[in-house]
């Protein structure tokens, strides 16, 4: 419950009169609320129930949770007001695009969930029995074959979501600070919980949390300068002191760049990349899942704020560099993903590379930058989250089997797999009729219409690049014969079939049909007050 | 005395400790040096209230160490768990996970 | 000049009565060739009968054709019998019709009456080959496309004879399909026609861009209105057409090689019809030619005409296969016509008149030649041969007929046409009169040298193939052949004889429609007097030969130590050479060169760019060390790279 | 004359139904696929259908009515008024019905085909009617999205065709293919979006629609233009393919079993000339203008680089590649001279090269199949052992160096007379192809066919040197000729070459009032007028 105290104690520095503090309005971010009572909830689960009853009891909670917020959600959507309002003394804002992403966040993780919950694919689930377990020993080898779970992922996961939408939500700057860490920390636990492979899981716990932490550091002296440029750390006032202020605009400029990195890191957007292929390897897959949908989503969500509402006025000088790395971004996608050896490693530079698209969209600055962007972060999210999901199921005796070379023949093994995977494949390499097209093309066009076509034509030549590695995939899958003793596709239980095919339909949903969603995506702007 | 010397010592606290990021081996030292990075911050958010004359940037700094403490807890046990396995804190040890 | 030839060309008339079934002069031999063709085995009883059945019917539907058009004023001879839209596209409309007038009719007759005998020759001379239906399949193809070729009333539909005989000829020359120099030679002659239909089509484009048509009747209406750089250019574009189809330096390299084909084809296709379509193109476009403003063309024409003239007989006095020795005298006698043709109105009429009558001497050469390896087993080699006189009477002396009809024995056909262009060269006047003359007049000794050679070394003389034996074994058992190939043989030399005499005085006023009246001018020197030097020139050469191989023995094995005129023509004066040299080589050289240029060059770019990347992600992905403190100073790096680069754009 | 824009929808069932037919073939075939005889029956039977009904279309077609006909329309994504919309002009309909003439003999001639292990014949015929409803859409499609949409999908099922189904090399070929037209899409989407943009600019509201897209892109400064003709261009001419964008047709015609490359070179190819008519002429007039010595270079360097390249292979369906290339050369070199007859006979060169390109490669097809070999040097002296097969291999080469009386000499007629008024040097180079075109068939034909019999497999099958047998008797007993489904596949393209060789109007009517359109939109005057009467004459509203 930080997060409300902290808004509660600087709102109360704000106003000039404290005698005139009302309960704050809460009916816009009840979906918050519930996310993360929830997860206090859960944590006193953990605390409480004995652990044969933690598994069963954690999964109904966060997906009522997730249910409820929705509900929520939709009933507040039904008779929000257009131009958004805010909530909590003006700390957060709930408007349009807020609401959208909220709405995919919690679309995003019902499908994390339903990936971390499922305990058929790897007997008892894909985490470890307990995480004290040191790799290696016998008890590590006995937990492999256990079925228990350490079922602290749940909470871990809702505490992160509610980070999340609050970091999408977020209108000052330290909202947005305590958000990043409220998001950041359970990942970086998370990362170290899997089953099989802990040496790998635990390392990319550390690097994740070691660069996490250096980021937020980043992230926070821009925050500082920021404060120290406009006397306010409230997105509004920033854009007010950057259209007219006497301070030195180096505080500004240098203050923006720091909480930029921050941000960007977050979105895994190179050169600030460095952590993802790491981190997307070694952790659990359905945690891998999660953290390259929903954390996407939260950061572009932030990103898109920030530069719109904070930064919209100075876009001139900064908008250049912003090309430069959603250039980078994008080239290093693309071309570090050439040579990929490992599936997941592969789909984490796909994401870099994606990631350098979302950044165009993101500095078009434009209404249809902003519908355009937070569409491709619905469609990216959920074709990601189904691929992992595919991931997770080609598995071999020692877990699963990410290394290229015993993907050859799939398709033989089991066409269906196949198919689906390379749907998404083709989903994420930008192919019509998937949603992955749809995204780029309206990300690329509201570019192109705020003037940045050369942009576009490089990505473009990006994506041509990255289609490669999809298709190598592809090619191996169905053009190759198979390893005589290759991965064997296990049949997914209930719960991941869920997630992949939700996954996919919205997939297939988008690409075919994507109006109503545009829609959505385009239906009001980001409330400045 | 001028508030700009504060802001020049918390910069030059900021680098130190990204300097040692880069440079420190052991993991417990380079989250040392990150929580160096933090509270250097913190000096220029009570600094930058002194300037502004407004009290925000201290209650700030407030949130920071609150914050800060947060990530230790986190920090500490992933730290603490890869010494487990591997009877090392070097960061460096750690790069199964490359190229 | 001009006025005469514009009046003809605007006073097309509709074709009417029996010309409007016209179109079965096309479809009877079609339908021979496309019954044959699709009937396969089937028809191997009777194809052959089919094939004679519908040229004959051709040639009788020409004749009725024929006398109905002779029976009209001279002015309404020329007639168009339109068939169908073929190609219209907005201002271009290429139809398919038909153009009847005097010289289409002549030629219908000349291909349909030679084609008749040649089929029924080929009768006999197929005998022995089990795909001899499929022999009369493509004859009938050959003179349903040479008709097309005279009859069609564009330059589009002539194209499309031009081509349907080249494909004839080609499948012909190629008969014998499993050797390969019969490939080849059908493969180069396909060739080289093609460089001469380059010209024919650039003409088109050219009368098209400038006329808005390819049709006859409007193009010679308009030409006269055109300036001397386009009239010149279509010109020499058509006379290259010409030179391609007819032998014509510099593409006459491909017609010796291509008697790798049956005899009769080489009697009819190459002797007596398609390679003289050159020589109706240039007819025909009379209205062009004739102009003042083509005056240099016209000079082309005949420059063109004399140099084939003269390769002919130089080379043809070397070589000692029969039939290749008959295929540079066609060469040469063509070089003839096309001077003829060159000199405009006074010898269009000449032109097509030597072309008859060659048409008729040439194909009974060749047919007496194919009798004569007929009953020698195929042996070409005049070495081998000689005597024959006496064991093939039929053969000798109707192939005697036909070589005193080429050499110009007096009152014969040759005669009559020869003389006539020797005549008309000389009467152009001036130099040119005496070099073109002078070129016509040795031509004449030269021919009468060489003819007389193959006379003696083939029919007289002793039999120098007892005692050799064939190149499969055999030993040489000469007889005369069977009647279905002497009796075509015996009616060509009748012709041979009596042609010239008749068509001389008849066909310039029958031909006037077409290309005009032939004006006959008056050189230096008086029929007479070219008449009685011609024989003197012709009867020194043929003299000569006698002097040289009718005495002695001849040597079975060919000498080989010769003087260098003997080598260079037996080399074909080189011209074999010279396109290996200037076109083959570079050829194969430069596809080589491209070949590796598109693998390693084009193709090698796209790799390479690919590669490039691919090396360059291998390279770049080992920065990724997997040291968190190098991820760690990069994310440094790249910060402080942004903030300096945020600031430079700010304050620089 | 024409409006260039006018839109009729009568018949336009009859397009949806070309459209669907293929594609519920697909899913009725991938559902029987465990059946070859009824998987293979089911496929030929749609295919057939669809024949029928694009030879309906045909003669529901008015060539004198609207521009486009047989039109339907529904919203698709209305935020970006994105529309599903198809007609059919002359130039699309003559190559849905080359289509449908094509599928139905490929799947005729890959009836007995041995596929790779593994793969199923009734997945191999769903994967083409796929492609077919794939393609029919791309000539159908007037909505420039759509267009696009419909552009790059048709690129998987092939991708499939050519990896699962083709030889040693196919996953490089596959990739190759599916990389180099997908870049040259990409290429284009930037361009189609900026058509949209200033479409948004323009008219306040963005569209995608065809005919308002030329009405509004046209007016556009040259700049600008270039701009936006070059990323088509790319696009197209990759597909086309012209110089130096063609790598990948050799290796992708190379690999791909024979029916597929008949599709790849007769179908998807004539995507990028179908696009240069219908795209870059109308919409960039001015660019198209300006730019035509660049594309006229590329066009003749085609002709006779792909000649050259063509005689210097060593496999015969790569060798089918650099011919194909050649023959783009001349359709480019006819668009890009900017007269109705050039513009005519490039389009009816797209029909003709499909039939006799097509033809030649079954052919070809039919020869591997034989000698087990694509090596030219495994073969000689075939003519012989199958008469029949090596006259219908003449009559495709023939048809390929375009003689007179086979169809393809009326288009490469139209070509270059079209071509001489306004491209007189291009031109000549383009004639002196001619020459090269016979070279290089004439030279496989008698490498081939003629000659004695050479090759491991013809002299094997003869029962090799020294056998008492006479070995040619031996030889065809081994080796037969065509057998009737061959005959039946190979019997209609003949027709067709003869017949439209002779009679081409059907065709020419059809086509010219859409080029005439075309010509229209693109601001183009014919080089030539009439000269007997105006009544020829090209007439804008």
């Amino acid at each position: 419950m930080s997060v409300m105290t902290s808004v509660l104690v600087l709102a109360q520095a704000q106003p000039a009169q404290p005698a005139k503090i009302e309960a704050p309005p809460i009916g816009a971010i009840w979906p918050i609320l519930i996310v993360l009572g929830a997860a206090c909830l859960s944590v006193l689960f953990e605390a409480l129930l004995p652990r044969h009853l933690r598994w069963p009891a954690q999964v109904a909670l966060a997906l009522l949770t997730l249910a409820a917020a929705a509900v929520k959600l939709v009933t507040y959507v039904s008779d929000a007001p257009a131009a958004g309002e805010t909530a909590m003394f003006g700390t957060l804002a709930v408007d349009r695009p807020t609401l959208f992403l909220w709405g995919t966040l919690l679309a995003l993780t019902l499908g994390a969930v339903l990936l971390i919950a499922d305990r058929s694919v790897e007997p008892g689930g894909a985490f470890v029995a307990s995480a004290a377990i040191r790799p290696g020993t016998v008890q590590d080898r006995a937990q492999v074959a256990s079925t228990g779970m350490q079922t602290e992922v749940f909470p871990l996961t809702l505490f992160a979501l509610g980070g999340m939408m609050t970091f999408c939500a977020a209108n000052d700057l330290l909202t947005m600070f305590v958000a990043l860490e409220v998001l950041s920390l359970p990942l970086y636990l998370m990362c170290g919980l899997a089953r099989r492979r802990r040496l790998l899981s635990q390392e990319s716990a550390v690097k994740y949390f070691l660069l996490g932490a250096f980021a937020s550091a980043f992230f926070l002296y821009g925050v500082a300068l920021l404060y120290g440029y406009a006397g306010s750390v409230r997105l509004s006032d920033i854009a007010a002191s950057a259209a007219g202020s006497d301070r030195s605009d180096t505080l500004l400029f240098a203050g923006m760049g720091l909480l930029v990195v921050g941000l960007l890191f977050k979105a895994s957007v190179g050169p600030f990349h460095t952590w993802t292929p790491d981190v997307y390897q070694g952790a659990p897959t359905p945690v891998t899942a999660f953290m390259a949908a929903c954390t996407k989503v939260a950061a572009f969500g932030g990103i898109l704020r920030v530069l719109q509402v904070a930064f919209g006025s100075t876009q001139w000088e900064w908008r250049g560099v912003l090309w430069g790395v959603a250039i980078v971004s994008m080239l290093i996608g693309a071309v570090l993903g050439l040579t990929q050896t490992d599936v997941k490693r592969m789909i984490a530079y796909s994401s870099v590379a994606h990631a350098g698209f979302l950044l165009i969209g993101a500095i078009a600055l434009t209404d249809k930058g902003l519908s355009g962007t937070l569409f491709y972060l619905l469609t990216y999210g959920f074709t990601t989250l189904a691929a992992f999901g595919v991931i997770s199921l080609v598995r071999d005796s020692s877990g699963e089997a990410t290394h290229l070379s015993q993907w050859a023949g799939l398709a033989k093994r089991s066409p269906l797999v196949a198919g689906v995977f390379t749907f998404l494949l083709l989903a994420l390499a930008g192919i019509p009729l998937t949603s992955g097209f749809v995204g780029k093309f309206v990300v690329f066009q509201a570019a192109v219409a705020s003037g940045m076509a050369p942009l576009v034509v490089i990505a473009l030549i990006a994506s041509a690049v990255a289609a490669f590695f999809y298709l190598r995939v592809i090619v191996l899958m169905y053009f190759s014969e198979p390893a005589a003793d290759g991965p064997s596709v296990t049949v997914p239980g209930a719960f991941t079939t869920a997630a992949i095919t939700l996954g996919v339909i919205v997939t297939l949903l988008l690409g075919v049909a994507p109006a109503f969603a545009l829609d959505w995506a385009g239906s009001g702007v980001f409330a400045i007050h | 005395m001028t508030p700009t010397y504060y802001l020049l010592l918390s910069a030059l606290l900021f680098t130190i400790g990204a300097v040692g990021v880069l440079v420190r081996r052991n993991a417990i030292v380079v989250f040392m040096c990150v929580e160096l990075m933090l509270n250097a911050v913190n000096l220029s958010l009570v600094t930058f209230a002194r300037i502004n004359g407004s009290l925000n940037g201290q209650i700030m700094a407030f949130f920071v160490m609150v914050v800060a403490a947060a990530e230790v807890v986190v920090g500490l046990a992933i730290i603490m768990s890869i010494f487990r396995t591997r009877r090392t804190a070097s960061v460096d040890d750690s790069n199964l996970l490359k190229y | 000049m001009t006025g005469t030839i514009n009046l003809a060309a605007a006073e097309v008339q509709q074709a009417s009565g029996v010309a409007n079934a016209a179109w079965l002069l096309l479809v009877l031999p079609a339908f021979g060739a496309v019954v044959l063709l699709l009937g396969g085995r089937r028809t191997d009883k009777w194809g052959h009968l089919l094939g004679i059945a519908t040229v004959v019917a051709a040639f009788v539907y020409g004749l009725i054709l024929f006398f109905s058009t002779t029976s009209l004023d001279a002015a309404a001879r020329t007639r168009d019998l339109h068939l169908f839209d073929w190609i219209p596209v907005n201002s271009l409309n290429v139809e398919f019709g038909l153009r009847l007038d005097p010289l289409s009719l002549t030629f219908v007759l000349l291909i349909t009456g030679v084609g008749s005998l040649i089929h029924i020759y080929s009768v006999g001379y197929m005998s022995d080959d089990r795909d001899r239906r499929r022999f009369f399949a493509y004859l009938n193809l050959f003179v349903a496309a040479m008709l097309l070729l005279v009859l069609g009333n564009g330059f589009v539909t002539l194209y499309f004879g031009w081509e349907g005989v080249g494909l004839a000829s080609y499948l012909l020359i190629g008969w014998y399909q499993g050797k390969d120099f019969a490939a080849t030679a059908a493969k180069k002659a396909f060739l080289m026609n093609r460089v001469g239909d380059v010209g024919l089509a650039l003409a088109i484009f050219l009368m098209f861009k400038n006329m808005g048509s390819t049709q006859y009747d409007v193009v010679f209406a308009q030409i006269g209105h055109q300036s001397t750089g386009v009239i010149v250019s279509i010109g020499i574009l058509l006379l290259l057409g010409a030179c391609g189809k007819s032998g014509q330096f510099p593409l006459q390299a491909w017609l010796p090689d291509a008697m790798a084909g049956p005899t009769p084809v080489s009697a009819l296709i190459h002797a007596a019809t398609m390679v003289t379509a050159g020589v109706y193109l240039i007819a025909r476009s009379s209205p062009l030619y004739s102009l003042a403003q083509a005056a240099d063309a016209r000079l082309v024409v005949m420059i063109i005409g004399a140099i084939t003239l003269v390769l002919g007989c130089v080379i043809g006095c070397a070589y000692d296969d029969f039939k290749k020795v008959l295929a540079y005298s066609t060469v040469s006698q063509i070089g003839y016509m096309i001077v003829a043709v060159g000199l405009g109105p006074a010898g269009y009429a000449l032109g097509i008149l030597h072309l008859l009558t060659h048409g008729f001497f040439k194909a009974g050469l060749f047919l007496g030649a194919g009798s004569v390896m007929h009953g020698m087993n195929d042996e070409g080699d005049i070495r081998r041969l000689g005597g024959l006189a006496k064991k093939m009477p039929i053969t000798f002396v109707t192939w005697t007929l036909g070589y005193l009809a080429l050499i110009g024995f007096p009152f014969l056909s040759g005669y009559f046409s020869k003389d006539a262009i020797i005549e008309a060269a000389l009467a152009e006047g001036g130099t040119r009169g005496w070099v073109f003359g002078g070129i016509a007049l040795l031509g004449a000794g030269l021919t009468a040298f060489y003819m007389t050679r193959l006379l003696i070394l083939v029919f007289l003389g002793k039999p120098r193939w007892e005692n050799l034996k064939s190149a499969d074994g055999r030993a040489y058992h000469p007889h005369e052949s069977g009647p279905t190939m002497t009796v075509p043989m015996i009616i060509l030399a009748i012709g041979s004889v009596a042609a010239g005499g008749i068509l001389s005085g008849m066909l310039p006023e029958w031909l006037e429609p077409a290309v005009g009246k032939l004006q006959e001018e008056h050189g230096p020197l008086s029929a007479t007097v070219v008449s009685i030097l011609t024989v003197v020139i012709s009867a020194i050469g043929a003299g000569i030969a006698f002097a040289l191989f009718g005495r002695g023995e001849q040597p079975v094995a060919r000498p080989e130590r010769v003087s260098f005129p003997v080598r260079a023509a037996r080399a074909d004066l080189y011209g074999n050479h010279l396109n290996e040299a200037l076109f083959a080589r570079p050829g194969v050289w430069l596809t080589r060169f491209l070949v590796f240029v598109d693998n390693r060059g084009v193709d090698g770019l796209v790799n390479g760019i690919a590669a490039g990347l691919g090396g360059s992600s291998g390279r770049l992905r080992r920065l990724q060390t997997g040291f968190v403190r190098s991820y760690a100073l990069s994310m440094l790096g790249g910060s402080i790279l942004v903030i300096a680069a945020l600031l430079m754009v700010r304050f620089a | 004359m024409t409006n260039p824009t006018s839109v009729s929808s009568a018949g336009s069932w009859l397009l949806a139904a070309l459209l669907l037919l293929p594609l519920l073939g697909a899913v009725v075939v991938v559902a029987l696929r465990g059946n070859d005889g009824t998987a293979k029956a089911a496929a030929l039977g749609f295919s057939v259908v669809e024949f029928v009904l694009g030879l309906v279309a045909w003669f529901r077609f008015e060539p004198s009515g609207a521009r486009l006909q047989q039109s339907f329309s529904f919203d698709w994504i209305p935020s970006f008024g994105v529309h599903i919309s198809f007609a059919v002009d002359g130039i699309a309909l003559v190559m849905i019905a080359v289509i449908g003439l094509l599928v139905p003999l490929v799947i005729g001639a890959g009836w007995a085909d041995k596929l790779p292990e593994g793969r199923s014949k009734g997945g191999f015929f769903a994967l083409i009617l796929l492609e077919q409803a794939l393609t029919v859409g791309v000539f159908a499609a007037t909505d420039v999205f759509l267009f696009y949409v419909l552009f790059e999908i048709m690129l998987i099922p092939m991708y499939f065709l050519i990896g699962s189904y083709g030889g040693q090399r196919r996953q490089y070929a596959a990739v190759k293919f599916f990389l180099y037209s997908f870049l040259g899409g990409l290429i284009m989407l930037a361009s189609v979006i900026g058509c949209y943009v200033m479409a948004g600019n323009e008219l306040g509201k963005g569209t995608f629609d065809w005919a308002t897209l030329v009405q509004v892109v046209h007016d556009a400064p040259l700049s600008t233009q270039i701009w936006l003709f070059f990323g088509f261009f790319i696009a197209f001419a990759v597909k086309a393919p012209l110089v130096p964008l063609h790598t990948w047709l050799p290796d992708a015609t190379a690999e791909a079993p024979i029916g597929v490359a008949v599709l790849l070179v007769g179908i998807l190819d004539k995507v990028g000339t179908f696009g240069f008519l219908r795209y870059l002429l109308p919409m960039f007039p001015d660019a198209s203008r300006k730019l035509a010595p660049l594309v006229l270079v590329l066009a003749v360097a085609g002709i006779i680089y792909g000649a050259m390249l063509a005689t210097g292979q060593r496999d015969m369906k790569r060798f089918l590649a650099y011919v194909s290339i050649a023959h783009f050369g001349f359709i480019a070199l006819g668009i890009f001279a900017f007269s109705s007859q050039s513009l005519t006979g490039s389009v009816t060169y797209m029909v003709n090269h499909s039939i006799a390109t097509g033809m030649l490669i079954l052919v070809v097809g039919m020869v591997i199949a034989r000698g087990g070999s694509t090596r030219v040097a495994d073969y000689g002296g075939m003519a012989k052992l199958t008469p029949v097969l090596a006259a219908l291999f003449l009559i495709a080469g023939l048809s390929s160096l375009s003689l007179p009386g086979t169809s393809s000499f009326v288009s490469e007629f139209l070509v270059l007379v079209g071509s001489f008024p306004n491209a007189p040097v291009y031109t000549i180079i383009g004639t002196v192809g001619m020459i090269f075109a016979a070279l290089y068939v004439l030279w496989l034909y008698q490498r081939v066919m003629q000659g004695p019999l050479r090759g491991n497999a013809l002299v094997g099958a003869a029962g090799g040197p020294g056998t008492m047998v006479d070995p040619e008797v031996g030889a065809k007993r081994a080796i037969g000729d065509l057998s009737g489904r061959e005959k039946l596949v190979l019997a209609p393209l003949v027709l067709l070459i003869v017949g439209l060789g002779i009679f081409p109007k059907p065709v020419l009517d059809i086509v010219t009032p859409a080029v005439n359109a075309t010509m229209c939109q693109a601001a183009l005057v014919d080089p030539v007028q009439a000269v007997q009467s105006g009544e020829r004459q090209l007439q804008c509203r």
